[in-house]
């Protein structure tokens, strides 16, 4: 290895260099911004949509069709980035740290607020006050249905067996769990939760006989049940929603279990008012598109588009009725 | 069988962007190909942060082409140089180099490109019956199947490399211990995480991937591994003539054969698979002395089969959700990235994912065999490049394509954490391979085994007890095993004599690479 | 007691062969020629193969010399090179082949010749390609 | 598998510098032994829970356990292996390239990626490299514009920039 010689030049370009660098950082500072922010009107850029979920369940579909639509409002694009985990609660804590300017928003689920509170210790819980509710979107309501092979139709059927259930929940402190376990007590079944990663996955094993029941979101497992390879068993919802009409609610059944799902867009707390105006200008104009109309009736949601004070009123509501249930059947979500 | 998917998945793949994705994939695969030093495993790693932008059939696309691009590419060094720029192209060497002494390094580079079309497509024809068949009994892959399937995955991994087992099972076990870190899915229980925010969310497997494979290549081969310098070579006529053809046609039927079966098995693969086409041709030909001294055949059948193989190991992956190698683990871990679970689902709930790759495979081979001849002569020049220009440009590709990901400094940090212990790994004898791997399926099994004992009602038996998971879980067994059963088959006398011939001692150096 | 000759393929490297055979016949000294290829890149179109070293090889018993050729590798520093060659095998003349290269062209690249010229610490001959 | 293995050994055998003796085979087993004991401290304070409802702790303490009993047998069997390198004067090359790149990642968000990449560059060519000051020079200033231009211009990526 040949020693390299020295030359002057060596020293120079050092020193060359550490002044450039040095006089750079004095008088410039550091960008980061992508393209265009900061001058003009915004949106100047890309606003950035993340989801708390993996690619293909509802709440990835309901963002993808909303970005696509607020897309073509804004004149930007809008990539939707996936950091699925805990429900959403990853998401959230990177949501609830980004910069509010209007270019890193979500859509979030109510459960993440209502009921993952109940499984978390109190510091851990993401709380609604860290962000600003833009809109209302649509509600999802659950589903809870069996494989078609086990003779099994309503929830009844299942405390006549007498056996052991095994179901699959979309995940600790979503509400299918919930759902499910209010059911499970109030009707003095005896059952194991077994939580997977979403309701993809929850809807596969139920399909092959992996566990004996599922609860879903109707969305994904409305196929399935018009196929006649899943036998409903019961929705969580006050009324029979208008996509299953044939399936009884659970109050119906004579349980008192009414658990739903809606979800909402948010930006971090502190977004300025006329970009959460434009925001929800877009956000109304993409409601009002027949393809969206068409995107949430192949989904089975039903629109929920409301005012933020709405929102945070639903979701009060039901963190106070769940907590109260969960306390008097006894029923620990956590593990 | 209902072809309607497969069509339209041609129409996918026919979509322009595809074909240029496809396009950039296989001239990709063919540079790092041609190069010594980075394999295809260290550039997907490098590239995995594109991916992000761009759609998951894309991605795949592009990424699969390089794979496959990567076998073609690494014939060019070893017949011209004597230099296998791919672990899969090491036996090419002996004949491919001879006939290059010859003067008809053309008719060995041709026929390695018609031989690696055909392996290819064979494979590719056996992708398409077979996969879907596979697929068929998806759903009755629960949980404890998957467990199964994950844990003999890893071993596979971990048993057939070429170091030293025990060391390959620790970084094994090492890569399912580094993925329990961050929030439990069961409990929300938080580990290893010492109350960091950034491990909260456990360790994305990117940095790993870019950390491990590309970034301790680099930094292993700025140890000078390469001292030698050759005289540019000629090439000659490209075409082969009629009688070399009819000498390679049985050579490239078996091989693409022998590459195909190899490829299927987890942790096969086309290194493999090219030794075993190698031996097997020595074997049954009349004059085996003719082989080292510039057989067609020695050139045809590896590079036959090391395609094959390199396709057919996609099989596992899209219908079992097994990646076969560590190659295999990045794709996995690009479409976990997409949001797409590879396993027995992917054919019928992404149909465009899943006929979108194998039909661009059709596509790349046929670009791949109207670039490799007459483009020969220019991947040539790019051995004139300096390795050292090179890698300074590979490093910030990885550091600033590693910040891109989640724009954070820390995962550059990480990055250069594991980019360091890669190095430290290489330079004690433990591959990186099986830890990037157990990584990657260390979730499927923690999860799947968790959910099974809540499903058995935490009963273990049930996993033995179950048709798949039980046969799977034999099959564990038999390659735990497998030392011993091997060591009882050997006993049997005439071992296959498939040393390589003694006239051209290979010297040159052979890239240490991510298979 | 030997001369040195510093050869790429090239008509100046021919030249260099040409010119550094004539001296090693005049003064009865063996001949080295150095084909020197630059270390890293796997391959160098300047390296010659056995082939070209055994025609040179020829060529110099042709004209009655004793020759050999010699392939070091270098870094960025032929001239360092050749220094040590004129000490390993007591050089006593370098012979380079020089060719035209424009001002601009000598800027960016530097010229090789020029830095063994100023370094070298025996005589140095400088011959032109053949027009 | 039996068949192959001469045929790689052969060609790739010549490659490796000579092996390392056998004080760094045993501390690499030791620090995987240090892995896999603390990792099963660890994993037992998050508890293991029971088969019917596994804890939290359970599978990576199974884990740590594999890896500290298959790191304890290297210890004691890997002492003869060949298969590592020696650490030799090249190795300091590799650290220096490792601190370069710290120096990058420590800087990046301070001044932006544009002058650490041009330093990192010019460092690699020149003193791993052992390229000329000229091609050095101009070899960085034309990869920083590249990616400038594609990482800044075409995909809009937010990397920390003075310009």
């Amino acid at each position: 290895m040949p020693t390299s010689r020295t030359t002057p030049r060596r020293v120079l370009m050092g020193v060359v260099g550490a002044a450039a660098a040095l006089a750079l950082t004095a008088c410039g500072g550091v960008k980061t911004t992508s393209s265009g922010g900061g001058e003009g009107k915004y949106p100047t850029g890309n606003i950035e949509f993340s989801v708390g979920a993996s690619a293909g369940g509802s709440t990835d579909l309901i963002t993808r069709a909303l970005a696509q639509g607020m897309s073509k409002e804004l004149g930007v694009s809008t990539p939707v980035l996936n950091k699925p985990g805990a429900n959403g609660a990853l998401n959230a804590k990177e949501l609830q740290s980004a910069k509010a300017d209007g270019y890193k928003i979500a859509v979030q689920n109510a459960s993440l607020f209502t009921i993952t509170p109940l499984t978390v210790s109190p510091e851990e819980a993401t709380k609604i006050d860290s962000f600003d509710v833009i809109t209302g979107i649509s509600r999802d309501d659950y589903v809870m249905a069996t494989n078609s092979q086990s003779g099994f139709t309503s929830i009844g059927d299942m405390k006549k067996s007498g056996k052991t259930i095994r179901y699959g929940t979309t995940g600790v402190g979503t509400g299918a769990q919930l759902a499910s376990a209010l059911t499970f007590k109030s009707a003095g079944i005896d059952a194991t939760a077994v939580p997977f990663d979403g309701g993809a996955p929850a809807l596969t094993a139920l399909l092959g006989n992996q566990v004996d029941v599922s609860t879903m979101q109707i969305g994904e497992a409305i196929e399935n049940i018009k196929a006649g390879k899943l036998v409903p068993l019961a929705v969580f919802s006050d009324k029979r929603i208008d996509y299953l009409p044939d399936v009884k609610t659970a109050k119906e059944q004579g349980f008192d279990v009414l658990v739903t799902q809606y979800r909402f867009l948010t930006a971090p707390k502190g977004t300025p008012e006329d970009v959460k105006a434009r925001l929800l200008d877009a956000a109304k104009k993409t409601f009002a598109t027949d393809e969206y109309k068409k995107f949430n009736e192949q989904n089975s949601l039903t629109p929920m588009e409301v005012s933020p004070q709405e929102v945070l009123t639903a979701l009060q509501q039901d963190t106070a009725k769940y907590k109260k249930q969960l306390d008097e059947f006894g029923i620990s979500l956590a593990g | 069988m209902d072809i309607s998917p497969i069509l339209d998945g041609f129409g996918i793949v026919l979509e322009p962007s595809n074909l240029i994705y496809c396009l950039i994939g296989v001239i990709v695969g063919m540079l790092i190909g041609v190069l010594p030093g980075l394999g295809p495993g260290a550039t997907i790693a490098i590239l995995l942060p594109i991916t992000y932008g761009i759609g998951p059939v894309s991605a795949i696309i592009m990424l699969a082409g390089i794979f496959y691009g990567a076998q073609y590419g690494g014939t060019i060094t070893s017949v011209l140089l004597r230099l296998p720029g791919e672990a899969s192209s090491v036996v090419t060497v002996f004949d491919g180099f001879a006939l290059a002494r010859k003067g008809k390094a053309g008719t060995a580079l041709g026929i390695a490109a018609i031989g690696s079309f055909i392996g290819g497509t064979v494979s590719i024809l056996g992708l398409t019956l077979l996969a879907p068949i596979v697929a068929g009994f998806a759903l009755d892959f629960g949980p404890p199947e998957y467990a199964a399937l994950g844990v003999l995955g890893v071993l596979l991994i971990s048993s057939i490399g070429n170091g030293n087992k025990l060391k390959a099972i620790i970084a094994a076990a090492v890569g399912l211990l580094i993925a329990t870190v961050g929030r439990d899915t069961f409990t929300g229980a938080e580990r290893f995480t010492f109350g960091s925010l950034n491990l909260a969310e456990g360790i994305d497997f990117i940095p790993i991937a870019m950390g491990l494979f590309g970034l301790s290549e680099i930094l292993y081969n700025l140890e000078e591994r390469h001292n030698q310098v050759h005289a540019p070579a000629k090439v000659g006529n490209v075409w082969p003539s009629r009688k070399d053809l009819g000498q390679a046609k049985g050579a490239i039927g078996r091989g693409s054969l022998i590459g195909f079966l190899l490829g299927v098995l987890p942790g096969g693969g086309a290194t493999l698979s090219s030794l075993a086409a190698y031996a097997f041709e020595k074997r049954r030909a009349k004059q085996p002395e003719r082989f080292g001294k510039g057989a067609v055949e020695g050139v045809a059948a590896p590079e036959t089969a090391n395609n094959a193989a390199a396709t057919s190991s996609f099989i596992p992956l899209l219908t079992l959700g097994i990646p076969a190698n560590a190659t295999m683990a990045l794709i996995f871990g690009a479409l976990l990235i997409q949001g797409i679970q590879p396993g027995p689902q992917l054919v019928t709930e992404h149909p465009d994912v899943f006929w979108g790759v194998i039909n661009s495979m059709y596509i790349g081979n046929i670009l791949l065999l109207i670039m490799s001849i007459p483009m020969v002569g220019v991947f040539v020049k790019i051995l004139r490049v300096r390795p050292a220009i090179l890698a300074p440009i590979t490093v910030l590709i990885t550091l600033l394509g590693a910040y891109t990901v989640r724009n954070q400094v820390y995962d550059i940090f990480l990055v250069i954490g594991f980019g360091l212990l890669g190095y430290l790994m290489k330079k004690l004898g433990f591959e990186p391979g099986p830890l990037v791997l157990a990584f990657v399926l260390g979730p499927m099994i923690e999860n799947s085994s968790r959910q099974s004992l809540l499903i058995f009602g935490g009963d273990p038996t049930g996993f033995f007890t179950r048709p798949i998971s039980g046969t799977v879980l034999a099959l564990v067994l038999v390659v735990a095993l497998w030392p011993l059963i091997s060591k009882a088959v050997r006993r049997k006398p005439a071992p296959v004599p498939a040393g390589p011939p003694a006239d051209p001692p290979v010297e040159p150096p052979v890239e240490e690479k991510t298979p | 007691m030997t001369i040195l000759v510093g050869y790429l393929p090239t008509p100046e490297g021919d030249a260099a062969v040409e010119a550094g055979l004539r001296e090693g016949a005049l003064r009865s000294e063996r001949v080295v020629i150095v084909n020197s290829p630059r270390r890293g890149a796997p391959v160098d179109e300047h390296k010659i193969d056995d082939d070209a070293s055994a025609a040179l090889l020829a060529r110099a018993r042709a004209a009655g010399v004793d020759a050999e050729v010699r392939q070091p590798l270098h870094d960025d520093d032929l001239a360092e090179t050749f220094e040590s060659l004129v000490e390993e095998t007591g050089g006593t003349l370098i012979v380079i082949g020089l060719r035209h290269r424009s001002l601009v062209g000598k800027f960016i690249l530097g010229s090789e010749a020029q830095r063994i010229l100023m370094e070298a610490s025996v005589p140095v001959l400088t011959v032109k390609a053949d027009r | 598998m039996p068949i192959t293995d001469p045929l790689e050994e052969e060609v790739a055998e010549e490659t490796r510098p000579p092996h390392a003796g056998p004080v760094p085979q045993v501390v690499a087993a030791l620090v995987a032994l240090a892995v896999g004991v603390a990792g099963a401290i660890g994993s037992f304070g998050l508890g293991l829970g029971e088969l019917t409802h596994p804890g939290p702790g359970l599978w990576p303490f199974a884990i740590s356990i594999v890896i500290a009993v298959l790191s304890l047998t290297l210890v004691v069997t890997g002492r003869g292996l060949q298969d590592a390198e020696r650490f030799s004067k090249a190795t300091l090359l590799t650290a220096a390239g490792l601190v370069t790149l710290i120096l990058l990642a420590a800087l990046l968000p301070l001044i932006g990626f544009e002058i650490p990449s041009l330093l990192l560059v010019c460092v690699w060519l020149r003193w791993l490299g052992k390229e000329s000051w000229r091609s050095s020079i101009v070899i960085s200033i034309v990869t920083v514009a590249a990616f400038y231009l594609l990482f800044v211009l075409l995909l809009q990526v937010p990397l920390p920039r003075l310009i």
